[in-house]
Formats: C-alpha cells, sequence, structure tokens
C-alpha cells in the first residue's frame, strides 16, 4: 500500500516536474533547437601554421569534447565552422566577415598573432558586435590602444607584462645568485616586447643584473640556421639564458643548442616554449612554461578536463601542441558556455550576444588547466606557471617545482598604466 | 584600302556590342550591393580592387612576355602610405589627396625599380623582381618603430572625400569607380601607340632599337603602368581593410595576382577581370567547404589550367563553350586579331 | 643613275673593333656624300656586318669616331641614330612576327613621328600614321597582304618588310646587309629592283652588302671590298673585281 | 680575426651543405635541359620527412650510422623517382619557361598542401644523427661533426657529378645537349635526348632529396620549409651562374657566410642579404659569377 502509494508520488511529483519544466520551457521557451553555430578563425596554413600546428584540428577536438563530455552549450550542440586565416590579417577580416554575417555564427574563437588580432579588435567592436575570444594575441596594444573600452573582445592568454613578471620571478627563484643574463626572441613584434618587458620587470626586481646578449633571430624561416646565434651566445658565458623560440623555430633551435653543448654549458636555461613537437624536445632540468605543452604537468593526471582532453589530441596529431593552441581553444568554449549557462540561469531568456558578451568577464571556470578567471576581458593565463622539466622512470616527461605567481602581481589594475605598474613590482617584495 | 581594313574592326555595330556588355556589367556590379549581405559586398569589392593589380601582370605578360612577381610592392607601397597619413600620423584621409600622391610614390619608385629590374628578361626578371619585393617586405618589417614591424597599423581611418565621411556603401561605390576607370584606360592603354611599340620590342628588340623606339625607356614606363595600378588599389584596399601590415609586401601576394592572371587567361583582355572573380571566388568556395585543403585545390587548379589551355585560361574555356551554344556570336576579344 | 653628289653625310674615323684574336674592323675610315651609294662586298667573316652595326650603334667600337652630318653619334644608343638618319636592314630578317604587315610598318611610321609615349589614342584612329603606312605599303607593293600576320608569309615578303620599314623611318643614310640573301633568283631582282628605286627617287644615301657580284655591278658605281676588317679596294666594280688581291679573296673562299 | 672569420665560416656550415646540394638540382636542370622546374623544393620537403618518418619509425633513438646512410639512401631514390614522374606525368607537357615557372610553382603550393594533409602542420624532427656524431673544436669554436660530415657529402657529390660530366662518355652526351642551343646537334649525333632528360631529372631529384634528408635532423621536416628552400637556391643559382658547379659551391658559400656575419653584425638586414647580393650579381654579372652567357 505505502509502497504504492509513494510510486503514485513519484510518478506525479516527476509528471509535475516535467510539465512545469515543459511550461517552463514553453514560457521562455527561447533555447532554440539545433545546433549552435560556433566560428573559429584559425591559421591553417602560411607562416602562422608552424606556430599553431594543426589549430583545425584542435579546433575540432574542442567542439567534440563540449559536445561529448559537458553536453553542448545550454543543451544545444555545438556546430563548429573553422575557416583559415592564413595568418594574415587582412584574410582574418574576411573569414570573421564569412562567419559573422554570412553563417550567422553566435561567438567567435579565434586569431593567434597580435597583428590578426590587432586588426580584427576595432571591427568586432565597432560593426560586429559578436563575443570574441582572442587566442594569444598577447600584445599589450591590444586593449590599451586597439580597443581601450572593451565589450565584446575578450582574450585567452596572458599579455606581454603578465607573462614577463612570471618569468621574471621564476628566473630568480631557480637562480638567485645569477649576475648576467641573455636572451633570444624571434624577430617580430610579440618578440622584442617580451624581451623588452623581461628587462624592464628585471630592472626593478634586481637592478645589479647585466643583460650580456640580446638577439632576435628570423621568425617562421622553416628550415633555419642559428649556429651563429649559438655560438656568440656561448662566447658571452651568461648566467642564465631565456629563450622563446616556438614552433618550426624552437625545434631547430633546440636541436642546434643541444647538438653545441648549450644545456650542458649555460647553468640555467629557460627554454620558455620547451615542448613536444614530434620527437624528442624536452631536456632534463631545463625551465619551461606551462603554455607550452599542456600534458607535461600534473593537472594532466590530477582530473582537469585535459585529462581526457589531451588523450584526444594525442591520438589525432600525434603529438601535444608545442604551443597551447588547443588548450586555450578548450578554455574558450567552456568559459562560453559558462556565459551562456549564467545568462540563461539569471534571467531565463536565451542570451543575445550582447549578454554573452557583460556575462563572460568575471567567470570563474574549471579549464583544462585548473581554476581560471575573466578579469577584465582577459583570462588569467591558464597554464601560466613555470617549472622545470624532469622525465619520470615511465618515460613521459613532466613538470616539477611548478611556480605559480599570485594574480595580484600579475595583473595591471585599471587604474594604472602598465609603466607605473611595472615601478610598483620592486616595492611589492 | 588598309587603313580601312583595320578600322573595321572599329564598326559602330561591334563597339556597340562591348560597349554595351561592360556597362551592363558595370550597372550590375553597381545594382548588387542592394541584393547581397554585407559580406559578398565585401567579397565583390575585394575582386574589384585586385583587378588593377592583376591588369598590370596582364600588362607586363602580354605585352613583353615577362612575369611580373613585384606588384605587391605597390600595393605595400600604396597602403602604408595611407597608413601614415589616415592612421598612425592621422593627417588626412581624403581619397582625392591620398590617390594622387600614392600614384605619384608608386610611378617614382617604380620607374627607379624599372631601371634595374627591366633590363632582365624571362627567370631572371621574375626572380629579380620578387628579390626586390623581400627587400622591400624586409625593411618595412625591420623598421619597427616607423612602421610597426609586424603588428601593422591598424587604427586607419574612414575615407573622406571632398570632406564627406563615406559610408561603406559609398566606399564600394568608389572602389568600383576606380576598378572600372582603370579598366576602360588599360583598354585604351592596350590599344595605343605605346602598346603597340611594347609589341614591337617583345617581338624583336634589335629590329625595335633600330627603328627609333626607345627601348629601355619604354620597358620602364610599361612597368610604371603596371606598378601605378596596383598603387591605387594598395590605397583603397588599405581603408576596405582599416589595416596594413608587412604581409602587403610579402612576395607570396604579388604571386597571387600572377596565378589570377593565368587563372583567368592571358590571351584576353577581360582575362584579368574574370581572373579576379575566379581566383577570389573558388579561395572561397575552397575554403568554405574544405578549409584545409585550399593549397591542393588552388594549386593544381592552376597547374591545370597552365597545362591544359595555357594562355587560354578560364575565359578561353568559356569561349569555346559559350562559342558553342550561341554559335556565330563573336566573342573575340583579343588586343590585336589576325584581321583576317 | 644622275647623284648630284652633296656635302659629306656620314664620316668614320679610323674605327676598330677586335674580338679577341678577331679583328673586325681595323683602322677603317671612310666617308660618305648624300645620294652617294655603295655596295660592300667580301667573304664571310670580314667584317661586313659588324662594320655596320657600329654604325647604327648595336655593337660598340673599340676606338674611332662616326659622325653623322658633322654632328659626332659615336657614344648614341641605336634609338636615338635611327631618329636621325641612320638605319639598317638586317642579313636574317628582323621583323615583328606576330603583327599584321600594316601595323608592322605602321610602328616604324609611329616612332619616326615620335608618337612613343602616347598612351590615350586609338592607333587604329591615326588618320596622318595610317595614311603614311599605307602609301609606303602601295610603293612596296605591300598592300595586297597588309592584314596577313607576318608569320605566315614568306621569307621574299618579310625581307620587302624590312626594307619598308626602314624606308618609314625617312632615313638620310640607308644600310642594307644582303637584302637578298636566301632568296629565289627571280625574287631577288624584283626585291633590288623595289629598293634601287626607292633610294634614288629619293636621293638617298646607301651603303648595299652584297654576295652577287653581277648584281652589285648593276646597282652602283662604286664597291669596296673588304678583307679580315679592312678595306682593301675601292673603286667601279669591273675595275675592283678585275684586281688580283680581291679575285683571291672573294674566289679563294670558293666565291 | 682570423679565428673570427673562420667562426662565420664555421656557423654557416649547414646552410652552405644543403644550399650546395638544392642550388645545384635546380641549375642542372636548367643547364641540361633548358628548363626551368622548381618541383625541386617539394623534392626537398619530401626527402626532410622521408628521413624523419623512416627514422622514427626504424629506429627510434638506437640511431646506427650506416642504417642512416640507409635511410639518406632511400630518401635519394624517392626524390629522383618522384621528380622523374613529376617530369613525366606533368611537366613534359608544359611549353615555355613562364609556364613551367608558374605551373611547378603551383604544384609547389599543392604539395605543401599534401605535406599538411598526410604529417599535419606539427613541426617533427628526428635528431638522434646529428647528436650522436658528437662535436669537435677548430680553433676555439665548437662544430658539431655532422656540419663536417653534411660538408663532405655535399662536395664530394660535387666533385663526382663534376667528374661524370667532364671526363666520362656519358657525361659528354649530357653536355653536347646542353651547349648547343637547339639540341637538335645532340639529336643528330646519336644522343637520345629522352633518356638524357630523364637522367638529369633524376640526378637533380637526388640532389634535391639528399638536401632533405642530410638538414632533417638540423631543423626538422616543417611545413612551409620549401619555400625557404625555393628562395635560396633560386637567390644562388643567380649568384653562381647557371650549370656551374664551382658557381654553386662559391654561391652557396656567400649565401651561408653572408647571413652567419649578418646575424651578428647587421641583424636588420639578415634576411635580406641573400636578396640584396643577388640584385647587386644581377646588375652587374647578369650571368653569374662563375657562370657563362646562358640564355634560354
Amino acid at each position: 500500500m505505502f509502497m504504492r502509494k509513494s510510486k503514485a508520488l513519484v510518478v506525479m511529483l516527476t509528471a509535475a516536474m516535467l510539465l512545469v519544466g515543459a511550461l517552463g520551457a514553453a514560457a521562455s521557451g527561447e533555447i532554440p533547437s539545433g545546433p549552435i553555430k560556433i566560428g573559429f578563425a584559425v591559421p591553417m596554413s602560411g607562416t602562422a601554421t608552424s606556430l599553431a600546428p594543426d589549430a583545425g584540428i584542435n579546433a575540432q577536438i574542442a567542439v567534440e569534447y563540449i559536445n561529448k563530455y559537458e553536453g553542448g552549450i545550454l543543451g544545444r550542440p555545438v556546430q563548429a565552422f573553422i575557416y583559415d586565416t592564413k595568418g594574415d590579417p587582412q584574410t582574418t577580416v574576411d573569414v570573421f566577415g564569412k562567419l559573422i554575417e554570412n553563417d550567422g555564427v553566435e561567438a567567435v574563437l579565434g586569431c593567434l598573432s597580435s597583428s590578426t588580432g590587432l586588426a580584427i579588435a576595432p571591427r568586432v567592436e565597432n560593426r560586429w558586435k559578436i563575443p570574441t575570444l582572442l587566442l594569444e594575441a598577447t600584445t599589450m596594444q591590444m586593449f590599451t590602444t586597439a580597443v581601450p573600452n572593451p565589450k565584446y573582445v575578450y582574450r585567452i592568454g596572458p599579455d606581454d607584462v603578465m607573462q614577463s613578471i612570471t618569468h621574471v620571478k621564476a628566473v630568480l627563484e631557480n637562480k638567485p645568485d645569477l649576475k648576467t643574463i641573455a636572451l633570444g626572441a624571434p624577430d617580430y613584434e610579440w618578440g622584442h616586447d617580451v624581451v623588452n618587458s623581461f628587462i624592464k620587470i628585471l630592472a626593478q626586481f634586481r637592478p645589479d643584473v647585466e643583460v650580456v646578449y640580446t638577439f632576435f633571430h628570423p621568425f617562421g624561416e622553416a628550415s633555419p640556421n642559428f649556429t651563429a646565434y649559438i655560438t656568440e651566445l656561448m662566447q658571452r658565458k651568461p648566467d642564465v639564458y631565456v629563450g622563446y623560440s616556438w614552433g618550426t623555430d624552437g625545434v631547430a633551435w633546440h636541436n642546434q643548442a643541444k647538438a653545441m653543448g648549450l644545456y650542458g654549458r649555460i647553468p640555467l636555461v629557460f627554454d620558455v616554449f620547451a615542448g613536444t613537437a614530434k620527437g624528442q624536445l624536452a631536456e632534463e632540468g631545463v625551465l619551461a612554461e606551462t603554455r607550452a605543452g599542456n600534458a607535461m604537468f600534473p593537472p594532466h593526471e590530477l582530473g582537469y578536463p585535459n585529462a581526457k582532453h589531451a588523450p584526444m589530441i594525442l591520438e589525432r596529431v600525434g603529438a601535444l601542441p608545442t604551443y597551447g593552441m588547443g588548450v586555450h581553444m578548450l578554455t574558450g568554449m567552456l568559459y562560453l558556455k559558462a556565459a551562456y549557462e549564467k545568462v540563461y540561469a539569471l534571467t531565463g531568456q536565451y542570451p543575445t550576444p550582447e549578454q554573452v558578451a557583460t556575462a563572460l568577464d568575471g567567470l570563474s571556470i574549471i579549464g583544462p588547466c585548473g581554476i581560471t578567471s575573466m578579469i577584465n576581458h582577459q583570462s588569467t593565463a591558464p597554464g601560466m606557471a613555470v617549472g622545470k622539466m624532469h622525465q619520470r622512470e615511465d618515460g613521459l616527461w613532466v613538470m616539477e617545482d611548478l611556480l605559480i605567481v599570485p594574480d595580484y602581481m600579475r595583473f595591471v589594475p585599471p587604474w594604472m598604466t602598465v609603466d607605473e605598474f611595472i615601478e610598483t613590482l620592486g616595492k611589492i617584495q | 584600302m588598309g587603313a580601312n581594313t583595320r578600322t573595321d574592326r572599329m564598326l559602330p555595330s561591334q563597339f556597340d556590342d562591348k560597349l554595351i556588355a561592360a556597362i551592363g556589367l558595370t550597372l550590375l556590379a553597381a545594382l548588387i550591393p542592394f541584393f547581397v549581405s554585407e559580406y559578398v559586398r565585401t567579397l565583390i569589392q575585394r575582386c574589384l580592387l585586385w583587378i588593377p593589380p592583376i591588369f598590370g601582370v596582364y600588362f607586363i605578360y602580354s605585352l613583353l612576355r615577362q612575369v611580373h612577381f613585384a606588384q605587391s610592392i605597390f600595393i605595400g607601397l600604396g597602403s602604408y602610405i595611407v597608413a601614415f597619413l589616415a592612421g598612425k600620423y592621422f593627417l588626412t584621409s581624403e581619397l582625392l589627396i591620398l590617390l594622387p600622391l600614392s600614384l605619384l610614390a608608386c610611378v617614382v619608385v617604380a620607374y627607379v625599380l624599372g631601371i634595374f629590374i627591366m633590363r632582365r628578361t624571362g627567370f631572371y626578371f621574375a626572380i629579380m623582381g620578387i628579390a626586390v619585393t623581400m627587400v622591400f617586405w624586409s625593411l618595412v618589417y625591420k623598421m619597427r618603430q616607423i612602421t610597426g614591424g609586424s603588428d601593422g597599423i591598424s587604427d586607419i581611418k574612414n575615407p573622406t572625400l571632398l570632406g564627406i565621411q563615406l559610408s561603406e556603401q559609398g566606399f564600394y561605390y568608389i572602389c568600383l569607380l576606380i576598378s572600372v576607370g582603370l579598366i576602360v584606360l588599360m583598354y585604351r592603354i592596350l590599344h595605343s601607340p605605346f602598346s603597340m611599340q611594347l609589341k614591337a620590342i617583345r617581338g624583336d628588340l634589335q629590329k625595335a632599337e633600330s627603328i627609333g623606339i626607345p627601348v629601355h625607356q619604354m620597358r620602364r614606363l610599361a612597368f610604371v603602368v603596371a606598378g601605378a595600378n596596383a598603387g591605387l588599389s594598395g590605397v583603397l584596399l588599405a581603408f576596405l581593410y582599416n589595416y596594413v601590415g608587412p604581409t602587403s609586401f610579402a612576395w607570396e601576394f604579388g604571386a597571387q595576382f600572377v596565378q589570377a592572371a593565368i587563372i583567368g587567361g592571358v590571351n584576353y583582355f577581360v582575362g584579368p577581370i574574370v581572373g579576379a572573380f575566379a581566383f577570389v571566388g573558388l579561395e572561397f568556395l575552397v575554403s568554405t567547404w574544405f578549409p584545409n585543403l585550399w593549397e591542393i585545390v588552388i594549386g593544381v587548379t592552376v597547374a591545370l589550367v597552365v597545362v591544359t589551355v595555357g594562355e587560354e585560361g578560364v575565359t578561353g574555356i568559356a569561349k569555346n563553350l559559350l562559342g558553342r551554344v550561341f554559335k556565330g556570336a563573336n566573342l573575340k576579344e583579343r588586343t590585336y586579331s589576325d584581321g583576317k | 643613275m644622275g647623284n648630284n653628289q652633296g656635302p659629306v653625310l656620314l664620316a668614320v674615323e679610323s674605327l676598330r673593333k677586335f674580338f679577341g684574336e678577331v679583328r673586325a674592323a681595323n683602322d677603317i675610315s671612310l666617308e660618305i656624300a648624300q645620294g652617294q651609294v655603295l655596295t660592300l662586298v667580301g667573304a664571310n667573316g670580314a667584317g661586313k656586318s659588324t662594320f655596320l652595326n657600329m654604325l647604327i650603334g648595336l655593337v660598340r667600337p673599340d676606338r674611332g669616331e662616326i659622325r653623322l652630318e658633322g654632328k659626332r653619334i659615336t657614344g648614341l644608343p641605336p634609338e636615338q641614330r635611327a631618329k636621325m638618319g641612320i638605319v639598317k636592314t638586317f642579313q636574317l630578317e628582323h621583323v615583328f612576327d606576330d603583327m599584321t604587315v600594316f601595323d608592322n610598318v605602321r610602328t616604324a611610321c609611329l616612332s619616326v613621328a615620335g608618337k612613343h609615349y602616347v598612351m590615350f589614342k586609338d592607333v587604329s584612329t591615326e588618320r596622318e600614321i595610317n595614311e603614311r603606312t599605307q602609301h609606303i605599303l602601295e610603293l612596296f607593293d605591300l598592300a595586297r597582304v597588309c592584314q596577313t600576320l607576318v608569320r605566315n608569309l614568306g621569307h621574299g615578303y618579310k625581307k620587302v618588310i624590312d626594307i619598308a620599314m626602314s624606308f618609314a623611318m625617312k632615313p638620310k643614310i640607308l644600310l642594307v646587309d644582303e637584302p637578298t640573301s636566301g632568296v629565289g633568283e627571280e625574287e631577288k631582282y624584283r626585291i633590288m629592283e623595289l629598293m634601287m628605286n626607292q633610294i634614288r627617287a629619293n636621293n638617298l644615301a646607301a651603303i648595299i652588302v652584297e654576295h652577287d657580284l653581277n648584281l652589285v655591278k648593276d646597282i652602283a658605281k662604286e664597291t669596296i671590298v673588304m678583307h679580315e676588317g679592312e678595306f682593301i679596294a675601292r673603286g667601279a666594280p669591273e675595275e675592283v673585281f678585275s684586281q688580283d688581291k680581291v679575285v683571291e679573296v672573294l674566289v679563294g673562299r670558293g666565291f | 680575426m682570423l679565428s673570427t672569420c673562420l667562426r662565420y665560416v664555421l656557423n654557416s656550415l649547414p646552410v652552405v651543405s644543403y644550399v650546395i646540394l638544392l642550388s645545384f638540382s635546380y641549375s642542372f636542370i636548367l643547364y641540361i635541359c633548358g628548363r626551368v622546374s622548381l618541383t625541386f623544393a617539394g623534392i626537398y620537403l619530401v626527402g626532410a620527412y622521408a628521413t624523419v618518418s623512416l627514422g622514427m619509425a626504424l629506429m627510434g633513438n638506437n640511431m646506427s650510422f650506416a642504417g642512416f646512410i640507409g635511410i639518406l639512401l632511400l630518401a635519394c631514390l624517392l626524390g629522383a623517382a618522384m621528380l622523374v614522374a613529376s617530369y613525366l606525368c606533368f611537366e613534359r607537357f608544359l611549353k615555355t619557361d613562364v609556364h613551367r615557372m608558374v605551373a611547378t610553382s603551383s604544384l609547389l603550393v599543392a604539395s605543401r598542401g599534401l605535406v599538411k594533409v598526410i604529417w599535419g602542420t606539427t613541426p617533427v624532427t628526428y635528431s638522434a644523427p646529428f647528436l650522436s656524431m658528437g662535436v669537435s673544436e677548430i680553433a676555439g669554436n665548437i662544430v658539431p661533426n655532422y656540419y663536417l660530415f653534411m660538408l663532405a657529402v655535399a662536395l664530394l657529390l660535387m666533385l663526382a657529378l663534376s667528374y661524370f660530366l667532364n671526363r666520362t662518355c656519358w657525361g659528354m652526351r649530357f653536355r653536347a645537349s646542353s651547349l648547343d642551343g637547339e639540341r637538335t646537334m645532340a639529336q643528330a649525333c646519336g644522343v637520345n635526348q629522352n633518356v638524357v632528360t630523364l637522367m638529369t631529372f633524376a640526378i637533380a631529384g637526388v640532389l634535391a632529396g639528399l638536401a632533405g634528408g642530410l638538414y632533417a635532423p638540423i631543423a626538422g621536416a616543417a611545413y612551409g620549409s620549401e619555400g625557404n628552400a625555393l628562395l635560396l637556391a633560386a637567390l644562388s643559382v643567380i649568384i653562381g651562374g647557371v650549370g656551374s658547379i664551382g658557381g654553386a659551391v662559391l654561391a652557396a658559400f656567400i649565401v651561408g657566410i653572408a647571413r652567419a656575419v649578418a646575424a651578428i653584425k647587421m641583424p636588420v638586414l639578415e634576411l635580406a642579404v641573400p636578396f640584396i647580393i643577388a640584385s647587386i650579381t644581377l646588375m652587374l654579372r647578369p650571368f653569374g659569377l662563375w657562370g657563362k652567357e646562358f640564355r634560354y
């Protein structure tokens, strides 16, 4: 008897809930059926490709991940429109136009390099008004001169100052007694920016350190010869070398430097993008940044999303990315999902692009690299931590002694200019 | 008698056919913005702006049989003049100032470069063009304090005409006007004494010299004509994207115009126009359907066009097909017919 | 032949050109007056073509001086010399293969009218030029084929077109390099007659290189024999050809 | 001073060796067959990817020298086969130089796309041969032995080719078909033109494949490296002169050393310097520093 009543109760309650749910859905009823269209504008050919390897496949994987493990966005499966920007700013403008005006996507993830980001940001703000998540495009100019008061443009990835602070702290932590330092970077705007801000910030913490050599090697040349730079570098005998070479440059740099014995002769090497191309590119004891190979540090095993995400990449590409495009794309998708759900929870309405854009700011999510937040239109640099490379007995490379710089030291507060903020850094210490 | 047969080709009926077709197409292009989305309009606008530099390539190819890879120098030059004057050091975005200014700059630079480049022929000419382009590119790329290096210059204001801010529609018509104007101009130039003598130079350099044609000067001027076309396009391209970067100077960019010219067909005056639309259209379709494969598709298409129809291009194929459909329709558009 | 020998038109002074060991021109001096027609004979490789090419500027002499009407033209480029009135036709015909006969001659007419840089005027509507072209075509009996592509014409026609283009340049002195080489016997005389008629009618000076000694005797009062870059004999043809060394030079080569 | 100069020379070695091979691969076809063919840059890419893929698959980190030589030979064969195939199926239908230039460069674009489809765009590297050969010290400069090995291979191959062309019966046939412009003379003398052409393409394929194979352990095999290879080779041919073995070696050294010096002394010009040298050469000596007059 009791059983029967309770059964009936359960049935009735379920029915009532379904009814309410259905009514509610009918009332707000605005979640459109069918897939939600998201655009990806990524370099899939041209020089930039070697720097964002297999970007198209990575975008596909990020979308598959959202559909498979997260149940899409507001229950709608994600349909990806993935186009090739060729790494060229003017083509990127065309591609954005195609995505937004032709395909009618609701949000765009895209732009790897600073130049493409700078070309696109003002147009998004003034004309297209669609939530746009820039992957990297780390130039400081983005939110200072290009779009000073952003509304739709967000960035996933650190800015130059943010990452330089982390790098300087990591170097000082691992080699407190350094006297001389040398820096090398690819010869394009980002390379110059990042070296300059490193030197500026280092001067705040340790004015006595001498920069003995800086060089900028050709960028993305695909089969470069760095012997001249390596020879010169080893002649100067610095205590620390910080290198920003990546992509094909990184592969060539690593091979040539290793053959010439750079890693043995310089006490501390910080190979920022020491990653895993297909082949072996890691060195024992070398510092590296987590942005590079995302499975090399513990979150891979701790059950963050990339415990499932990294195997997907490995399976499809055969190597973890030398640069964390896949990580950024997944992070971006998770942010978007959270923003849609936040708006829906608050208003009960299917969100407009403007609402999504507003909701993105201040969100916190569990991304592939742990908890990250969107502050001042900028994600707290997923994986912006520095660690030492170590090969475990099972052959897997991991990062040890991770150093994570607290956010208050990394974010330029809105009331300060970048230079003012850098000047305060020394005082925090 | 000979003179009469020669002018036969300008008989009113035939002349009118071409004129009517040209006016019709121009009107179509003028009306299109009312029927298509903003994006398609931008796409057409890009095709229109590609036509003049392709005409430059066509001009050099059809009159001198040389492959002109250096168009991107002039595109870049025009674009950076706009970037500086209407962007970085904002002085003016007045088209009536910027267009003549960059035209002047291109003419001067093309003339000086022509002194060196136009002395070479064949593969040497092509490589020399690429080499000079790369020198320009690397200078722009490396002078980062002035040019913004690889980041380029992004805050270019919208163009004005006689002080009036142009709307996007208005700008479309400016592009159309300049593009059509340049096409008409090129038509005139290709039928002018100048072109006839260039063709003579191509046919036999020594004879041309010995009948008093200033060979080197005229070849240089041909280079200037091609460069000026590209320079004007560069100005408008900079305004179209509100952004200019060193990729405008990259030789790969210039090589695209050569590919487009080949696809269009270098035997026909309408070749460059067909080529621009075919190339941009093909790129659009391929990048929509198989975004990962556009290199294979474009590469194989150009290679196949060259192997199968050579200089006839898409225009030649279309002509053959149409000629079969409309028997007797006179689609002949060669600049110099064999006069039979 | 009634030439009224005028003042000196072209003066060449000790012109020299060596190609390594080969002496193409060894201190040649020559003066030609207006209306004077000379023939130049010599074996292959005697330096005749090089001499003419130096006169029009295609080959740069090692030393020496060329004056046209008293003005020094030694360093000038070919196109300027052509404008000044010294024009050459070529041994192997040099014509513009992918143009019509009409356009070939018209190019020369345009050039002599100085219309090099006219970019915005249709060629087919330039009335004066067309009329002059037509006139020249009729003079050289080419009007029948004027709309044919030169490529499709025979060897003899191309020779005539080459000569017609040279005449279109309004030359003062005409340099003709073997106008009849490789042409059939009958056509040879036709071409020579067409050309000589025009030279006489316009009272031009001319240097004609010719292999056929019978023709040489017909066309000019004076002939020069060239051997290894030097003029070894000069005078009336009958007289010159009877000299021993001339016979040796010309016949020794299987002439 | 002397040691500084020596250092620049040593720094330029890897580039020098692969540019020698590549540029001669290109100029050989141009010289013997009178054809512009840019496909060699695609063969370079194939050689690089073949070496890396085979090396990783067959040997991994347990590199044996003989095994590496075997892989290089395979890369050469592959290169020769592919270039000959490209000639037979495609290039022989092209009529003029302009057509060949445009069509083969389009083919290059397509080959780049093909590499992307097969291997993806993540750069791949197989550096075991490079690293395992160790370094030697020459006048205070550290030089990986692999660089010397590369140079030796390149120079030996050039010497062998030079012997082949100048001293052997077959070499005479090659030169006969190159030196006379119309190529009818050689045919009249009983040289089978088709065989010569095919062999030329095969030899060029061997050179290009070897260049890719030798350089891949140093810089990895990467999407897009064919563009760089193409430009460097074309510039070297212009500097050195078409069809000249000495010119190829000289030009490769000039380009390599100029870049090594510019990298340290004048970084602004590093990329532009080969182009500037080539432009100046073209202006002053249109047929290259070592070349004879060559028209095609």
